[in-house]
This record gives C-alpha cells, structure tokens and sequence, in this order.
C-alpha cells in the first residue's frame, strides 16, 4: 500500500476557483503496490482536475478490471466512479455520455484491460468520437493477475518468469490515430510537467481524447539480471517457487524539455528512450504525427507529448444530433406522447 | 379432377390459406394486403410469415387462418395452398387437406406427378398475363403478386371495395401508383371470375369479429411501448428477429421525440459493435438516470451474460428485451422457440436470478415494456422481457394499445439533491432502510459534495467501499434475495382463467403458447373435459402460480422448447414436486397448435386414467 | 497474564494456527516452509491461504490445521496466531480462541487496547533482530519470516532437522542460500529456547499418517493431469485462480515434451486475448483433432457462454476447467465458491446442457481431468471441469497421482482414411449408426474425397447439410439427449459411503465440500447419529444418485454457494420432490467447516424432530 | 439463388498437376441473391486453389456469420469446413492452425463480422502472425441482417431505408498495415484477374495474409434515385412499407491495368474510384504503403493490388516453436510422460 495522501496539510490550504482544495479532488488510499506508476497518474489527474476547477460532482470516472482501473478509487473521492468489467468500459462510458453530455467523462484502462480483451470496444469508441478523456496506464503486462506479458509488451521483454516475449507490440497511439481518434498524446507516470497539461488538454477537447501513459509496474518488471543488490533476494525468492516479496520501490521520476530526449531507467534496469515533442511537430496533421512516431520508433525512441488534434471535432452528441440536456432531466411531457396521438397510432393499425 | 374428390371442404371463415413465394420477390407486401383486407372485413386472422435465414431466392411461406371463435394460434391443415414457387412446389401441394385447394400458376402446365385427385387445382397463368401486361420485367415480377390476391378475391369472395380502398390508403402521397395497382388486381379478379365458379366451397364473409382491435406485430408494440415508457437511450446489435424492436422504437422516436425548437433529439439511439458492447451501453446510461434498453435474441444473451451479472450484482436497472428464435447456437435464426428461459433467468456465473416477464399479446408488449421500465428502476436491477420470433414479427390482432394519461413512471428510489442536502447522516449505497431489500441510489453529478459513490462488480460494504469481508458479501447477498421477495409483488401477475368447474386439471403456459392453449382448453371443453388455465407472466413467480399448482392434481405445462425450462424455474424455486406438472413441449421451430397441445393432454389423462369432470352433454364431438 | 486465564488448550497434534502477514513481504514461502514441515513429520497438514485482490500492501492470512484424524476441511477456531502484520492485529488478536496463544512482534511494544486476559501473548522482537543482523532492508524483510518459522520450531515442537533438511532441498544449486536460511531460522529458535517454556502447551508430534501421500494443488495436478491425458493446445486468458491451472501445464509440457531432436514443442499453448478467443482456439483445435483446453473462473464462463453452446450443438470435444471463485460479476475473486454450478450446466441460450465433472482431491484433479478428454471425445460435447480457488490453490494432502500405463486414450468415433476409403454408402456426420447418439466424424484433412463434411451452429441434416427442416432440427435435438443418457454411463460415478446402519439420514456433497461433510458425519457418528454419504461426481447424474435420494428419508446436500445450485440440477433432472433435499449452504467465501454442517445437520434434526439412527452408547460427547 | 455452377460441362474437362478439374473444387449452390459481389470472390477463391493444384482435402476454410460467412459451402465443396459464430472466426482458426500447421486456412468474413463484433479477434490474429489467408467481403454494411451500416460504411453513404451514415469508416486494409500484418492486399469483387493472382499470393505466404475485397451488396445498395427505370417499383415498395423487392442483377465486373485507374459503378448507381498499383509501390515497406492508401484516399481513390508483404514473416509457430506435426498425430508416447516419470513428479511433492 502506498500512501499517496500527504501525511501533513497546511491549514490553510490553496482553493481553486470553484473553492476546491486539492484535498477535495483526492481518492482514499491507494492498496497499488508502492512506487507503482498507475499512483503518478492518479495524483497528476488529481492536480489537473483542480487546478481546471471542475467541480468534483460533474465528473464520472469509469475504468474496466485490473490494477490500472482500480485507481479511479484513488482520485476524485468526491466523483461517482463506476469500476465495470474487464475489457468493457469504452461501452459503459458511451451508454453514460449518452445519457448525460453535461459531465466530464474519465475512462480509466491497463494495456491488457484495453489492448486485448478491450480492443473492440476501444477501436468503436475512437471511431464514434466519444467525448471523454481514455488514459491508459501502459505497463506492458498483466499486473493484477501476475505479471504475464500484455500486447503492448515489447518483442523480447521478459516477464517475472523470465521468459521474453515473442510478439510485436500493438502501439495503442498509433492504432488511435489510424482509427481516426481526434485527440492523442503519449506520456511517462513519472513526468507530471508533461502529464497534468496533456489531461488538461484532453478534458478540453471536445470528443476522444487518448493518452497513452507509459507506467512502469514495479513488481512484474523485476527481471533477472537487473538491479543490483537485489540478486540475492530473487535468488531467495525463485529457490523457494513463490513469487511473492515485492520490495517497496520509489515512483520514477523524470522532466525533461519539449524537443528533447531522456533516458528512464526502470525499476527493472532496463531503459526507456523518451523523446518530447515540440512546437514543430504539426499536431493537426494525422499523416505526420504518425510517420514522426515511426521515425522515432525506428530510432528506439517513444515519442512523448501531444501527438495529434483536431480543432473541428464533432463527437458523438453532434453525429447523433441529440439533445444538449441529460435525458434523466426530460419530463415525463416531452418524452411520452400521450394518449390522443396512441389513438392515432392505433388507428394507423387498423 | 373435382368428381374423383371423396371429400370436399365446405366453410365460411374458418380456413388456412399458405403463400408459397420466392423471397426476395415483392411477395410480403400483397400477402400483408390479402390479410389485412380479411380484417378490414372485421374478421379474425392471424398471418404467420415462415421465411428462411437468407435474402433472395429461397421459399418463403405466409400462412392465414381465419376464423369466427377468434382463435389466433396455428390451427395446422391447409385449406388453400397457393403457390407461386416452383422449388416447394411438390412439397406445398403434399400439404393441403383432402379437400382443399391447390392455386398454382398455370402458364407452363402442371408436372403431372404433382396431381392429387384428392384436392382441387385452380390455375391462374400469372406469368402469361404479366407478360400480355407489362414491359418492364420488374413489374411483371411485382404485379404477379397483385394479381393473385384479385383472384383470391373472387375465389373465397373478398370484397373487392375493401382491397381497393387499403390500395388507396397504402399509396396515399403517391397516387399515380394507385390505378395500375387496383388493375392488377382487377386483373387477377377478373381472370377468376371468368374462368372458376366464384366463390369457391371456401369462403368468407364480413362479420364483427374485430371490434377496436389492432392488427400489429409485437416488435412494433414494444418499440411503442418503450417510446411511451419514458425510454431514452438505446444500444443495440442486429440480429433477427430483434431487429425490428430498435427500428420500431427509432422510427417513432424519429417522429415524436424531436425537440421542435432545437430539432434535438430526445432520445439517443447508438448501433453499437457488438452486444456486450449493447448492454455496456445500456448499464452506462442507467447508471447516470436515463432510461434505457436493448433487444437480442439468444446469441445476444450468451454475449450479455457477464454484464447481467455485473447489473444484478451491482443494482443497476437495465431493461432487455430478448425476442427468441429457435436453437442453441445460431440454430433456426428464422423460426420461433420460447427456448431462453433458463439462459435469462439464471444469466452470468455466480449466484444470480434475473425478473423476466413474458407479453402474449401485441398490448402486452407494449404495456410490458413501459413497465419494464418501472420494474427494472424500482427493484434496481436488470428486468428481462422474453417474446419471441411468432409474436415479434407477425402482425397480430390485438386490443388496442392504451396509455393511462394519470400514469407517472416510477423511477425508484433515487435521493435528489435537495434529500442528500437534508441528510445528516452519511448516505449509504447499500443500506436496506426500508427493509424490502431496496436500497436507494443517486444519479451521478446529483450534488456537488453528498451522495457520490463507487459502483462495482467486486464485493462491497453498505457504503459501497470494497471489501473481501465474508460477513459483509454474505449480508449483501441475502439482502439481493429479500429485494426478491419484494420483486414478487411488484411483477404482473398471473392470468387465471378458471372453468369455473372445480377442475381437478390444470394448464400452465406463457407468451405466445397462450393462443393455442386456450383454444385447446376449448375443444377439451367441448369433449367435456373442464380445465383451468394460469398464464405465467413473470419470474420470479408470485403466490397465486403456486396456488394454482396447489390446486390442481394434474397439472400440464406448455412450453415451446425441448427442456420444459419454465418447469425448471417452477420445481427450483416453488419446491414443487416436477412430477406434478406434466410438460407438453412443442421445439420444432413452428408455433405450436392447439390440436397438437389437446392430443398431448388427451393422451396423458387415458394414461394416468384420470376421469376429468365432464360437462352434461353427450356427444358435442357430433356438432362438429 | 497466563494467571488469570481461566481455560487453557492443550492439545498434541490437533490445532489451527494462522499467520496474519502483509502480501509481498515474502512471508508465503516461509509459511509453506512451515506446513511442509509438519508434513514431512508425517502429520496431516491443511494449509489455507487468504489472500486479497491486490500484490502489495494488503493483509494476507495462511491457517495451518494439523490433526491425527486426517481431516483436511477447516476446523475453524484459532489456537495460535502468528501477527505479523499491524493492520490486521486488533482482528487477529480477538479471533483467538480462549486459552490460545498470539505470537507476536514485541519490537514495539503492543497497544494496550489489544491485550485479552484469556490468551497467552508470545513476544518475538522480529524486527530488532533483523535490525541487528542484516544490512539490506531486503533481507531484513525477508528473513523475518524465516525467523518466526524458527521460533515456533521451538514452541510447538517441530523437528529442527526436518526444517533445515527441507531447506537444504529447496537450495539445492544455490547452496549459498542454505547457511544464512538455516541461521534465521535458528535464530528464532534460540530466541523462543531462551525466553519461554518451550514446547507450549500445543504441541506437534512425529506420526505416520502421510503414507505416501503427497502435498500438491489441485491446479498443478489439472495441469499434470492434462499433460499426461494428451493435451496438445490450450488457449487461454489469465485470470485468478485459474491461472496456475495453466502455468503447470506449461511447467510440465516444457520439462517432458520437448522433442529432444528438433527441439520443437509436442505443444502449443497460446494466450488468448480473452475469454471468448481462449474457448475459440480450443474449439477450433479440437475440431482439428488436437486434445485442446482451456481453464478459466465464473467471469470467462459467462464469456465462453456463446462458444459452449456451438460445441454442444455441432458436438465439438471442449475441455474446460472452471476453477470457481466468489460471487457474481468480479465479486470476491480471491475466495472460494462452487457457484458456478447452474452457469456451467446450462451455458448458452436455447436447450443445452453440458458434461460437468467434481474432483474433490488433488489425485481426482489429475484423474478426470485426463479423462474429461476421453469424455469430450467419446460424447464429442464440453465437458467441464468444476473446481474452486480452494482446491485450486492450496496445498492439499492427497493419495500420490497414478498412471496406469496400460491405459490408452479413447479417442471416440472418428473415421480413418482406411475406414472412409472402404465406405460404400456416403459418408454422414450425423447419423446416429449405433443407437447411443453419439455420430462419427472425421479429422480434416484425412482422406482426398471423401468424409469432408461442414461444421456451423446452424440447423444441419444428418449430412451436416444445412436445413431450415423443423423435423430435421427436432430429430437432432432427441438424439443430443439420447447421447445425454448414454453420457451417464461413461461419467465417474459417486463415491457412496454408507455407515452401514441403514441409516435414514443421507448427506449429498461434492467437490471441496467433501473433507468438511466426512468430518462432520464422524462427529454426528460420535454423538450417535449415523449418517450415509453420497459425493456427486458427475453431471448428468448416475442412476446411483438417485437411488441414494429414493434410499434416504432426511437428505441433505451441502453447497458452497447461495442458491443450492446442485440441488436444483438434482430436482431438475432426476425429477426429485426439491423438499427431499435440505440445503446446507456456507457462501461466504471460506471453505465450509465440518462443524457448520454438524450444527446445519443437528437442527434440521431437531425442528422435524427426526429420531436418527444412534450408536448402543450413552454419552460420546463426554468423551471428548 | 444465383447459379454459379456453369450449366454444361465439357466432357473433358482440364485438370491441375493433382489431376483435379475445377469443378472439383467448386462447392454447393449459391443461396446469395444475384449479382451479390460475394459469389464472385467465391468463384475467384475457386480457380486460385484450382490453379495452385492444392488437394482439397488440405485445406480448411472457416468463417463467421453473415452473407459473406456462408459463401465457404460455395466453395470448395471437399475441404473441411466450419461456420463458427458471429465475429470470431479468428480464434476458432487460431486454435485449427495451431493444431495442425500442415494445412491451408482459409478464413472468410463479413465487414460486420470483422470490424465490428470481430475487431478484436482480427486485431489479434494479425498480432500473432497466424499462417492464413483473410478475406473480408467487405460491402459496407450487414446484408443478412437486411442492410444496417457497417462500420466500413463510408461517411454519408446512404443505406436502404434512406439514412446517411454518419461515422467514419473503419479502414481495414490499414488498421492491418498498422497492426504489424505481414501480408495486405486490397481488390474487388468483380476484378478476377486481379483477385485470382493475389489469392494465389496470399496463400502461398507464409504468415497472416489480409485481404480486403470490396464486394457490392445488390440488395442494400439500392439507394433511392439511382437506377433508372426502377423507380417505380421502388416507390411501390416504399409504399407498402415492405422491403421485400430483390431485383435480379449482374454481377459487376471490371478490369484495368496495373498503374491505371478505374470507375465501378454500383448497382445502387454510386460509383467507385478505384486504382492499381504497379511495381511503383514497393510492397515492402510497411510505411509507404500506408503512405500511399492515405495519399489515394484523399484523393478519393481506393488503391487496390499488393500493398505490403514481408519476405521473412515468421508465423505463429515459429513463434512459439510448436511442432512440425499435426497435434493430433502426436502418438501416445510422444505424450503421455509415463508411470516412471510421474513417480518423480509424485516425490517432488513429498
Ligand atoms: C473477464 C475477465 N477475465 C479475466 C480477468 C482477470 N484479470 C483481472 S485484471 C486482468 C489484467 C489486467 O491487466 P491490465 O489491464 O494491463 O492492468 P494492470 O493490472 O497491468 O494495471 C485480468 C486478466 C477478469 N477480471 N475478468
Ligand atoms: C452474436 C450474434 N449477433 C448478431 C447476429 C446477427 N447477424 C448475423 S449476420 C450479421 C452481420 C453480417 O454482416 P457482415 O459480416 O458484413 O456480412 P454480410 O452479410 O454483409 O456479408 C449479424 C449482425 C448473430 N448471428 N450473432
Ligand atoms: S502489480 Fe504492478 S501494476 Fe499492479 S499495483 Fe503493483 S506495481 Fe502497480
Ligand atoms: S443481401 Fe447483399 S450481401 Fe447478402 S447475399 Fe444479397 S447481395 Fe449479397
Ligand atoms: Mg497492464
Ligand atoms: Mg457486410
């Protein structure tokens, strides 16, 4: 359990302009594994949610199964949260934003939640333009159920068992882009520079708005061979057949400026290239947002940052032309035609 | 031909005619017209369409009964066999009774080992006269249709105003359809008049059998009725014979539910990629207070069953409409079964039970539907309405459709901000106040700082708060059996239809099995043979189902599938012997007929020597 | 404090002890460490694990039961708890049984608050120790666990050697690892030795009552049981607690089926991208003549719900193992259940009904699972597997597995090249030659021209030709169900287990429920009340199962879930009056206790005012 | 019902390498209606295997649901054959490859049943790289359910009952590109001369081979105000408020050269721009093919032919290293471990 609450609180706290303190935005305690990135993530929604000043009541937060979509309990305390099933929240938060286009829709998913068993309902959810903020919380595997390899994971990477996996990754940002996703930008757990103003963008955003967020799993990324010191413990661990020490790590933290690279190290020793976008990437060209990534990828690199926006986006409100109002708030008047015109329609069955 | 024939049908409004088409070929729309011109003339019919899984090419059947006791089941037997398909031909020629008819196109001559000399032939040459009448090959295909139904006129003397006046209400907006329309079939009529001795032994003639009555298929009904219901988000998948539930529902939403100043709508209908993404859909809009629903068919509710469970689990209202057709897997995607019982009631792993209710009539679809609605936000939990492909697709004769203006839809227990604002104590999700196992919800964004909570399929505390307490997911699940009590007296009741006889025998049935039971009740009565009838409408079972169990010493249950899955739901969960309810089970896909359902009684009550009570009379099997 | 307890426990060889530890800190291996110790000490050992949703942080519990009855259900009650974990304390503190003991970590002193007068408190300064004697948090974490396992080496009495032989097995190739392991644990030893009376009032004792049994899960012996019955595919989907089911077979299939040559695998094993995609392969491969499974729990059955019916209606071998968990949708997914009982009999909309077998031990876990093969392909349908997380994941004492290497697959009737070549008439997948329901097929691929055949879900004739025949589709749907009657002769039998004083009194139980309902009928044995015993192994039902029902006047039938699941398939299908059946059900999560059904059983006795059969003994409760 | 059997036959009819006529590989009687684009690519599938002298017998064909799902018992009438369910063909080829890699899969699909219920099991089967050739007959919308619009279904195309649709389509061939597929081609029904070589290519791949085929649906396709001459029928149909009116139509055929462009005109009268690639296009390049769709795509043109092929694709038994044999020849011994053995695996759980 990591305790992601502050443990002291000035008395006098900030307020947002709705009269909010931070403390108003945050969840209960997170039962995550400490310095597990999917916390970072919480706590940068958390930040971005305040300093917006959308009243916590406005928001519905939304996730599927998996530790990843465990975290809308730990953010948003004062929000209705909906933790659905497994693979399947993209069609939950469509019936809710049909429903009610005057809340701020959050969509919370793992790789595994949305890249595998999740992919249909993802796919139909860019396609239809949703209006709604879709953040994975990318760790290349299965974390709740132990750390078998997820479809995001990449060629060769090895799992808890060791072994590396065969399989190309699915890149979910470019899928999102080739399926046409109105809004999609990719970030690291550990860069809330970057993270918070990339939801804040993605809430404005009038339709889907995907962020792919690198989150490294601290305990499933615990590969042979890697940090050092450790050795003698996994030695331990793996003699004895049961997985199950976790040390407490510390989330990994990283800045770096627009147009420039980083290196993350991971809990696991191994490296992750990072490349930040800059004001010369065209966001609002599809074509180039997605032949720069392949340009990186080919480089080894992951291309962090807003990656793509449209300014004329209509979601599916707008396609669907339906009404502006929540359709719980429709009077029984204006929804049931009343009894001269059944006598008309029973006429025309006659 | 006609001398050989030792048996000749001699009736007035009392036949089976069968359509035997082509699909794919315009035939639907003259078949509706001869049956709608026999209601017009305020007679009882009930039309049946027998269509394959395919789009063109294929044999397809509409089979009409007409009848003066209002009987609307098959009756089985074809009186009139009219066929235009030469791929059935021999098969649809076998059918008609001794006695009866054969209309068949004659312009190329009849093979002669399709002869019976038991039944009469009627030749009409449709092709020949289409080819004298028309250039464009379409209308010739088109008008051939017409052209029967004018034939039919003459032959079983339809009046003649009425079909042309339902041609001139059809085309109405587009007139200069109207006259080559009532020349086919002059045509037809004409042709008939000329060449047979009009009427034929077969015959109807107008009487006041129809009353205020409808004629309307159930998928119509429900769409209605879910537009009436106050429903205003839809997720839905294609599948036959489903489909045309969300068409209805969006064609008169199209109509009647668009913002006149906006030009919104207010309603929201999204096709959605699959059906567990329909009912995600709908979960999603329940959840945030709209009314909303789906329609499937089997396939459909196998997909649905993880989010019915997460529904039932997590008390979210979420109305499914599943029209049924025949089979596991794909199965007969084309014909009817009542074969989803046991998949609806029991739906998802875990321990589950979901509210089922079961219309019969096209009324009942509607009424049920927008009840529905109220059933599933009261006792906040998914509520399952079981037709089928017999009642969904075929235009059924039907009281009117009625809305009680006083009506206010019941929305449930939901705090508004102004009671959360009241509150001084912490809401609580889960608690059972009122004690009827219901607890009360809140929409989201009700109120900015009370009564938001956490919605889950995993175990959790009255405060909604997850927990892996034992204590707390047992109490949980006791409580989700007491709102099952109290669902009992929320659900329609049963139809009890007693003989008034003290009968020791008792029938139970459900949905489109209705029909033909009560006319088999009626033939059995006219043998002498008193007995009482209970028409179940909704799982859980109230009270007065036991009752009648209780009340009976033997006791029949008809069902349309191969498992007597109602009876299942009966002996699990009344307690009641299975041997005391005998099942009569008809699964071939067709829907069943009283005939079929008499004998079945008949032949159990010699087994078991049970001496019926018999009314005073002697032998009302003469009358006949 | 000892002074002032008023009741203390004394006992050798009979108690429950319970580690309360915080998940990820490493305590599980040092807890098998324990338990395989006092097994190695020819004692029978229970060993449960009570985990929680989650990977870190959270409380984690393992409760060891050690009796000379050789009963491995739980017990309840709880003579010593380890409380390694300040979150949990308080609640572990008091779930001590009066006159227990609470072993400790006293590095800090322990709130006031949690004293009992009635318990005895055990101090251990844990963490001053590993403080003291390692540098690397890592290590100090680790070795703690270690540590308290030697300390109560010393308190209860376990062999010292046993432990360090059994750590000089586990390091074997590591040797390095031996001398520090070796040193924590005597480091605990000395300390206990040196701070209290040891061996405590609760002892273990040297026995003989292993034999030659083993310690294994029942998810490894599915595993083993696959790779040993031929399986060659499995598709799957992780999810808790199937997912071990899995890892072993992997485990096994990488050690033993290795082509030495070519160093290719006589296997493949593809994780699915979920549920339906897992049961899709299998299906799929199957169809290509491969043993395929897959293993899931209650969610990926409400999934695979759809697939299972294809297989059973286009009669596709599918093995499926459920390894059930708590609840409806997500529910407690880390506690046990057997409440996927009417989900998996009834998977799938339409008439179906599936093959479920009952393992009980980890050696029927292997036994049907490899003959859940030979069901599938001999009855060509789903067979399904029903087990849960308890069986599943906990070490369970067993008879050691068996194979008998006389023993050859039944692979069902499938033609061959050579048997199609000689074939005269054609060849019909359908066609019920020998009478019992079950038809031929043939593998794709085997012979140039002939035996091909179309396999779909929709409506077939005998020749797999698709037919819209409602005749045809009846025919097919009575020759499933005569393969269901055939089916009943060919699955395992229950295991019936009669006192032998023609008792009146039957109790129905199956699958984890088995160790629990034993014990219970031991100790009514004791206070005179003679109980037979049925375990159901199988669905469809053996005639034996019902004869045992017809035998008993009073039967009960003990259940891990809410709503009496098998019950309702037994009232179902064998036609048994459900008020025969009296429900025992225990479904919060924790395996049933022996004494929770003695009582279930005692006042069930006591309201009918049953006067059960009793022994020629006055008093046995004295005794004890 | 439309003929595809030719009604007189040569008595001596040419045979392939096998000794096989054609005819021999030609399935059951069509129950599509005429002209639908479907019975084409059956035609087409027929005459590729013809050509390649495949045995019938080694090869599978599978399917979903759906008009195009049938057309596999109108082909190859002496392979085994599995109509599976709707949208999850894939898995059921998955599990019949991985059992058997010795055979040819053949897998047809609808465009509802692939990018709809199906995407994820498509997505995923790209991923793995299984050894099949995928066909979508793809006419943009659901004929066996009577003509809703598919998600392929261009923006603003109208569907029988009148509505434009108002999402945008779901590229398949490009999602493929973009999946990692090791093989993707696009053709058209009516195009044999196309179709037939690029069938023969996508079989002999080794690896998953994508092939998106346009297929018109005569009967859904029917908007108003296209044919001439039809309105009056159509309006009649209109009118009685039954669609239950299927012309009989021709199939449409086209045939263009390489480098060329076309135009098709469909049944309902709109008409489609399509063009060849030629050697220009180096197939090799997973980005230049995705590159030039998106660049013929702006210009309101479908490129059809080979897209992208790798040379060195390695499919998913390679992957996993399962044996070169069929699963199910394995013997007994090769499988059963024995009693020797087990009693070591008994002492290690003492
Ligand atoms: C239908 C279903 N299948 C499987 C599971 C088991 N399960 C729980 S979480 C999970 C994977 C989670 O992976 P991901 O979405 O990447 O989340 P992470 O834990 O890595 O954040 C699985 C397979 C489930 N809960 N439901
Ligand atoms: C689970 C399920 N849902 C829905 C259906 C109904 N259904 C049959 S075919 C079909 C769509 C077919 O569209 P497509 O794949 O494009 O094939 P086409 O008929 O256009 O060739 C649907 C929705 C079904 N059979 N099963
Ligand atoms: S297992 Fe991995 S993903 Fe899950 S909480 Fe721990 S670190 Fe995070
Ligand atoms: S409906 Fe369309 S897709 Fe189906 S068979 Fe007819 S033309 Fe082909
Ligand atoms: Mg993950
Ligand atoms: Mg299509």
């Amino acid at each position: 359990m990591s305790y992601i609450k502050p443990s002291f609180r000035h008395p006098e706290l900030p307020v947002n302009e709705l009269g909010f303190t931070q403390q108003q935005y945050e969840g209960s305690l997170s039962t995550l594994c400490a310095g597990c990135g999917h916390d970072s993530i919480s706590g940068a929604i958390t930040k971005a949610i305040f300093e917006l000043s959308i009243a916590p009541h406005n928001i519905a937060k939304l996730s599927g199964i998996g530790c990843s979509s465990k975290t809308p309990t730990y953010f948003l305390g004062s929000s209705h949260g909906f933790n659905s099933v497994h693979g399947r929240m993209p069609s939950v938060t469509t019936g809710a934003n049909a429903a009610n286009r005057e809340m701020v829709y959050i969509g919370v998913s793992g790789d595994g939640d949305t890249a595998s068993i999740g992919m249909g309902q993802f796919a139909h959810a860019v396609r239809r333009n949703l209006n709604m903020m879709y953040i994975v919380m990318n760790n290349g595997c299965y974390g709740l159920t132990k750390g078998q390899d997820s479809a995001t994971s990449d060629i060769g990477s090895k799992s808890k068992k060791g072994e590396p996996n065969p399989f190309e990754p699915i890149d979910l940002a470019s899928v999102a882009l080739q399926l046409g996703a109105t809004f999609v930008a990719r970030s690291f757990s550990g860069d809330k520079a970057q993270l918070v103003p990339l939801i804040k963008a993605a809430i404005a955003h009038q339709g889907f708005a995907f962020i792919d967020v690198i989150s490294p799993c601290v305990t499933f990324n615990n590969n042979p061979g890697s940090t050092k010191g450790y050795e003698f413990v996994r030695e331990h661990l793996a003699a004895t057949g049961t997985v199950d020490y976790v040390p407490m790590k510390q989330e990994i933290k990283t800045e770096y400026a627009p147009g420039s690279s980083t290196e993350v190290t991971l809990h696991d020793g191994s490296v992750v290239h990072l490349h930040k976008t800059d004001d010369k990437l065209d966001v609002s060209s599809r074509r180039s947002a997605l032949a720069l990534m392949q340009e990186y990828k080919a480089e080894g690199k992951i291309l962090t940052g807003l990656l793509h926006m449209e300014q004329n986006s209509r979601d599916l409100h707008e396609t669907i032309g339906s009404s502006n109002k929540a359709l719980r708030s429709l009077s029984e008047n204006e929804l049931c035609p009343g009894t001269a015109i059944l006598g008309s329609i029973n006429d025309s069955f006659r | 031909m006609t001398m050989t024939m030792k048996k000749t049908i001699h009736s007035k409004n009392d036949l089976v005619i069968k359509f035997a088409n082509v699909n794919g070929t315009g035939s639907a729309s003259a078949n509706n017209l001869f049956a709608k011109a026999l209601f017009r003339m305020g007679l009882s019919v009930s039309p049946k369409n027998i269509f394959p899984s395919n789009i063109q090419g294929l044999p397809t059947w509409y089979e009409v009964r007409v009848n003066d006791k209002g009987y609307l089941g098959r009756r089985g037997g074809i009186d009139i066999a009219v066929c235009v398909n030469p791929q059935s031909m021999a098969k649809d020629i076998k059918e008609v009774s001794p006695g009866g008819y054969v209309v068949y196109d004659n312009t190329k001559p009849l093979d002669l080992r399709l002869m019976r000399s038991d039944v009469e032939f009627i030749g009409l040459p449709l092709t020949q006269i289409c080819l004298d009448e028309y250039q464009d090959p379409r209308q010739r295909q088109l008008f051939k249709n017409v052209i029967y139904v004018g034939a039919l006129a003459a032959l079983i003397n339809i009046d003649f105003e009425v079909l042309t006046s339902l041609i001139g209400e059809q085309f109405k907006g587009k007139e200069k359809l109207i006259a080559p329309n009532v020349h086919a079939l002059d045509l037809g009529y004409q042709y008939a008049k000329n060449h047979f001795t009009c009427p034929l032994r077969i015959t109807v003639e107008r009487r006041d059998n129809r009353g205020d009555k409808i004629l309307i298929d159930g998928n119509t009904a429900i769409g209605l009725g879910a537009v009436f219901g106050g429903a205003t988000m839809a997720g839905w998948y294609p599948i036959t014979p489903s489909t045309s539930v969300i068409e209805a529902f969006e064609k008169y939403c199209k109509r009647l539910r668009v913002d006149a100043g906006s030009g919104k709508k207010n309603y929201a209908i999204v096709q959605a990629e699959d059906e567990l993404a329909a009912i995600g859909m709908v979960i999603g809009a329940s959840w945030n207070g709209a009314r909303a629903f789906t329609a499937t068919s089997g396939p459909g509710i196998s997909l649905m069953s993880e989010f019915l469970g997460l529904a039932y689990f997590a008390e979210i209202p979420t109305v499914l409409v599943d029209v049924q057709r025949t089979g596991p897997s794909t199965g007969m995607p084309t014909r009817t079964q009542q074969s989803d019982v046991i998949a609806c009631a029991y739906a998802s792993h875990g321990d589950t039970k979901h509210v089922l209710v079961f219309p019969a009539t096209p009324k009942e679809c509607f009424d049920m539907t927008a009840q529905a609605f109220d059933l599933a936000e009261q006792l906040q939990t998914p509520v399952i309405m079981l037709t089928d492909l017999d009642l969904g697709m075929n235009d059924t004769m039907s009281e009117p459709l009625e809305w009680d203006e006083a009506r206010a839809y019941e929305r449930g227990k939901v705090y508004s901000a102004e009671q959360l604002e009241a509150m001084s104590e912490k809401f609580g999700r889960y608690i059972d106040s009122d004690g009827d196992g219901i607890p009360y919800r809140t929409y989201p964004g009700t109120h900015p700082t009370k009564g938001a909570f956490f919605t889950r399929g995993t175990s959790r505390d009255e405060y909604a708060i997850y927990t892996e307490d034992g204590a707390e997911y047992v109490r949980n699940m006791k409580r989700l059996l007491k709102k099952w009590e109290t669902a009992k007296s929320y659900v329609p009741a049963p139809v009890i239809d007693n003989s008034g006889k003290g009968s020791d025998i008792g029938v139970l049935h459900y949905g489109t099995s209705m029909a033909a039971t009560l006319e088999a009740i009626d033939y059995l009565a006219q043998e002498g043979i008193a007995v009482d009838s209970c028409r179940i409408r909704a799982f859980p079972f109230c009270k007065a189902v036991e009752e009648f169990i209780e009340q009976h010493s033997t006791v029949f249950i008809v069902e349309q599938n191969r498992d007597a899955q109602m009876r299942s739901l009966l002996v699990n969960e009344c307690e009641i012997n299975p041997k005391r309810i005998v099942p009569i089970l008809n699964f071939d896909g067709m829907p069943v007929t009283a005939k079929f359902i008499q004998q079945a009684i008949n032949s159990r009550l010699d087994i078991n020597k049970v001496t019926p009570i018999r009314k005073n009379t002697t032998s009302n099997k003469a009358e006949q």
